[in-house]
């Protein structure tokens, strides 16, 4: 239809000069649907990512480490706060897609699904999580979708603060005691390789993602960059800063190569990132069933929330009448 | 003998962010799990103000982490409502109304204090707490007059934190001596109007006010619950297992 | 490395000493009260004698206390399966029939362990073990075979538990050279008996296998659960805070 | 009626004699009941009682001491089960009588109703508690009723298998640090009056019982000294350990008194006892709640139980048929 086209080229048009979508703009359906379950994903990983590191807020060490992780997590909260109501100006509820999230229609990032397991994880999350987390999001502050772009600007000035509190978490432990710098190094082990895979498959190969996707992304103006160009982003911010901390990155096949003027690095583990996603990580079902609960024990709060606005309202409008 | 006072006003705060912080990813609603969070950190906050200066005072070189961290449970000076288990939410609405109205009454007073550092405290925490004790009017409103179950939890949370309201009232020779002297507040004069405000909001609910039962104290005197054990156990466990470490 | 074998085998033990200790004074029935305490007194036995050999072959002087309470959840060797929350009774019952098959079938073949002190306390942990397993095996009877409502908690308790089974007959380089010179029981070897024992105790309370899932493992290697860090803070902290002391 | 007069006539012949009621034995009704109440109220203490000590299960500073306490209230679980058993013997079932503890028609000794806040209360639990316990129980060892006799005798040599026990954790203690000493002396100075008002209301004065129980309970050969002479008895013999442990009794009013052959001491304060048995103690609601908590939660459990021992019982019935 002639009238469809028409709407359509407006669309392109903004989005090929730059400009920003708003929510009474026109837009295709499958770029809403796209936008929906990317935004979507978005807030759904950072309210389940509040349970890895919330699990060391009762055991802070210092007080002062108590009250940055406190507002840290708080901060996660917030951050799903903004993504849902940037989802809902594309018209989904939050309510609707919490109901993904816990019928596991809708997927959260799988770096949530390892444990916690020692204080310095929290350091660990904070640098190479967030650090992950920035390198994915900054382009999306120039996203085609003015909310989205708008959500992004904000929560990425946070996120580049908890990754310098999480890196300075860290380096405090690697300048303290021999126990102190093992725990780091130990998580560093760990927390490294999920990092990497947070970046999704390669762009090549067999373990490639179905083609189409990323293109279609592009071309719409929702993603800058492809998965390995921001991968290798994030290794070459991170190897300068894991030698400051005087700690090892666990890749043997890690240097720098001075033709490409990258670091070279051996790439993750795909075919555990695919468990992973699939629901087979440590903390899975840990994690969903917490947030679960978490809904359904609050339930009868949120209903009687409701029932009392609704009863205020009434008696407005009978003081009214 | 300030360092006492402000002692027992820091592990009030203390104890209380540390509760406040298990609703963290659990709270009824995303907006909770960030009020939630916030009040934490405000009463941390004082915390760490309170616990520092009564270091300074006692000047044995103990700071916050130090008396956070390395006292037992028999010489922490909370009251015992701030260490009880959080319950439902109604239950922990429920401590936070009794809560805040007489942090609220206390810190509003506590602007005039003679010593300088418990008054600029005070005149930065009562905008805290007014928010504190607003979040909590709100939800008790909310729930005791929303649905049946609402009303029915939130009158058993009163009942449960309404035997260690009458604590938060108690005085002692501490406060006795420093409010002679302008430095502390009374608790008791804190009685009367805590008792309108709440008295208020649970009218304006149409809640009755709890039965009178026995009054549970001890906690300013060291005498706590078998709870406070549980949550020292878990807060100073991995501090004190790196004793001379710095995080 | 007869050191890293004692520690993981005491450290099942401990661990899931400490759960069932939990349920005292909660369990439900008073007959049940007593046996829950008698396993895991049975348990705690184990783990002690365990313990104590691991340190004396470690040979760096760390006894069964020095072994038990300063080591952080990261050097813990237990599998998985024993530090998972309690959950309601269906939830241990079906954790005690998966753990108490396993230990029985390893302790009855470490009784000819080439290793004296492993044969004793094999010798010994059988008799105990073979109890327990036949607790647990009445009680899936029971459960499974009960009312609607304890079936459906049955069910659910095995699927919770069954994902943590795969790893108790895990080999690593310990047991693959241990097993070799006839001192540790290769634990792939006791599927096959296990499978036998806890399916016919399935069928025979018309219960079905549950459905495979994908293994959960990683604690012979240190890499628990959340769960642990808890449990080990409520347990050492008495300890860690006074590290000179007697008691 | 003569038949009762005969009946009766032989209940007091045995009792005077020295001899044992059974349960198939003619007894008065008010004997009966007496005894009921008095057993029940027995079996509850042990079941509650494991409230406060369960409490340092998971957290006892040695493997040792955590076998040593979980031993214990092992036992005094089994205590509960030969004092419901021996109830029974009464005509009337466990149930029944923990359904009256739960509805507070029963009551447990009020000493549970205080909490155990450091590790030093298990040591004094054992010591002074179990003390007073046996002072109180050692009588019934030849009391007039056989269950009740019999079941006091091995409950008797296990307490004081534990009161020994209590007072060698003690004494660890005070030979310890200084922190260990403190919370030694800490823990007597709480523990001290509780248990000198185990033994219930003074003989005289005002705040004696209303007359006439204990006269009856003496007739019956269930009660065989007055409460203030077992608690003379209780002081008489904690005073030389207490110096041996190097505590000092909280009670400046304590000496020797070398006219009397006994320490003379300062009375508990029985309004506050009073006051703890009407329910005002510090965890009278905490330990009943908790009680009914894990009654309840089993509830499914113990229906489970049942269901299947009529569908077992069914079966063998068809097999047989």
């Amino acid at each position: 239809m002639a009238a469809t086209d028409e709407r359509e080229a407006a669309f392109y048009a903004i989005v090929d000069s730059d400009g920003r979508i708003e929510p009474r703009d026109d837009m295709p359906e499958a770029y809403r649907k796209t936008l929906i379950r990317q935004i979507a994903q978005h807030a759904h990983s950072e309210i389940i990512g509040m349970q890895p590191e919330g699990n060391w807020i009762s055991r802070a060490p210092s007080l002062r480490r108590k009250a940055i992780l406190l507002a840290k997590v708080q901060d996660e909260a917030g951050h799903g706060l903004y993504l849902y109501a940037a989802a809902e100006t594309l018209g989904v509820s939050r309510d609707q897609l919490l109901e993904l999230l816990h019928t596991k229609r809708q997927k959260y990032s799988s770096i949530f699904n390892y444990p916690t397991l020692t204080w310095a994880d929290v350091g660990a999350i904070g640098w190479l999580v967030d650090g992950a987390a920035i390198t994915n999001q900054v382009p999306l502050t120039r996203c085609s979708y003015g909310p989205y772009a708008r959500a992004m600007v904000r929560i990425c000035k946070e996120e580049s603060f908890h990754q310098r509190q999480g890196f300075e978490s860290l380096l405090t432990l690697t300048r303290g005691s021999a126990a102190q710098k093992a725990m780091a190094q130990d998580a560093l082990d760990r927390w490294w390789y999920p990092s990497l895979a947070m970046f999704g498959p390669p762009d090549t190969g067999e373990q490639a993602a179905p083609g189409g996707h990323t293109e279609q992304s592009m071309r719409w103006g929702i993603k800058r960059f492809s998965n390995d160009e921001l991968r290798q982003r994030f290794v070459d911010m991170t190897v300068p800063q894991s030698e400051v901390l005087g700690l090892t990155i666990p890749d043997p096949g890690l240097r720098w190569n001075e033709e490409r003027g990258h670091y070279d690095f051996t790439a993750p583990d795909y075919d555990e990132l695919f468990r992973v996603i699939k629901g087979d990580g440590p903390c899975n079902e840990q994690r969903l069933r917490h947030r679960v609960d978490a809904q359904n024990d609050g339930a009868w709060v949120r209903e009687a929330a409701g029932a009392y606005a609704a009863k205020q309202q009434a008696r407005r409008r009978e003081a009214a009448a | 003998m300030r360092d006492r006072y402000a002692l027992a006003l820091g592990d009030d705060a203390l104890v209380l962010a540390q509760r406040l912080g298990e609703w963290v990813a659990r709270a009824p609603e995303l907006e909770e799990d960030v009020a939630l969070a916030n009040i934490a950190l405000d009463l941390l906050g004082q915390a760490r103000t309170m616990l520092t200066y009564a270091g300074e005072l006692e000047g044995t070189g103990r700071d916050e982490d130090a008396l956070a961290y390395w006292r037992d449970d028999r010489d922490f000076r909370n009251a015992l409502l701030v260490e009880l288990p959080n319950g439902d939410f109604a239950v922990t609405m429920a401590r936070q109304l009794v809560f805040a109205a007489y942090q609220y009454e206390l810190y509003d007073r506590l602007r005039a204090s003679t010593d300088d550092t418990l008054a600029a405290v005070a005149g930065k925490a009562v905008k805290e707490v007014h928010y504190h004790r607003d979040h909590a009017t709100q939800w008790v409103l909310r729930l005791g007059d929303g649905t049946d179950e609402s009303r029915r939890r939130m009158v058993a949370g009163l009942a449960t934190v309404w035997p260690y309201a009458e604590e938060l009232f108690d005085g002692d020779d501490v406060t006795a001596a420093l409010s002679a002297e302008g430095v502390a507040v009374d608790p008791a004069t804190l009685r009367e109007p805590w008792t309108a405000y709440v008295e208020g909001v649970l009218a304006e609910a149409g809640l009755e006010r709890p039965a009178d039962a026995a009054p549970r104290r001890g906690g300013r005197r060291g005498l706590h619950t078998e709870h406070l054990g549980y949550l020292l156990a878990e807060m100073q466990h991995l501090h004190r297992s790196h004793p001379e470490a710095t995080w």
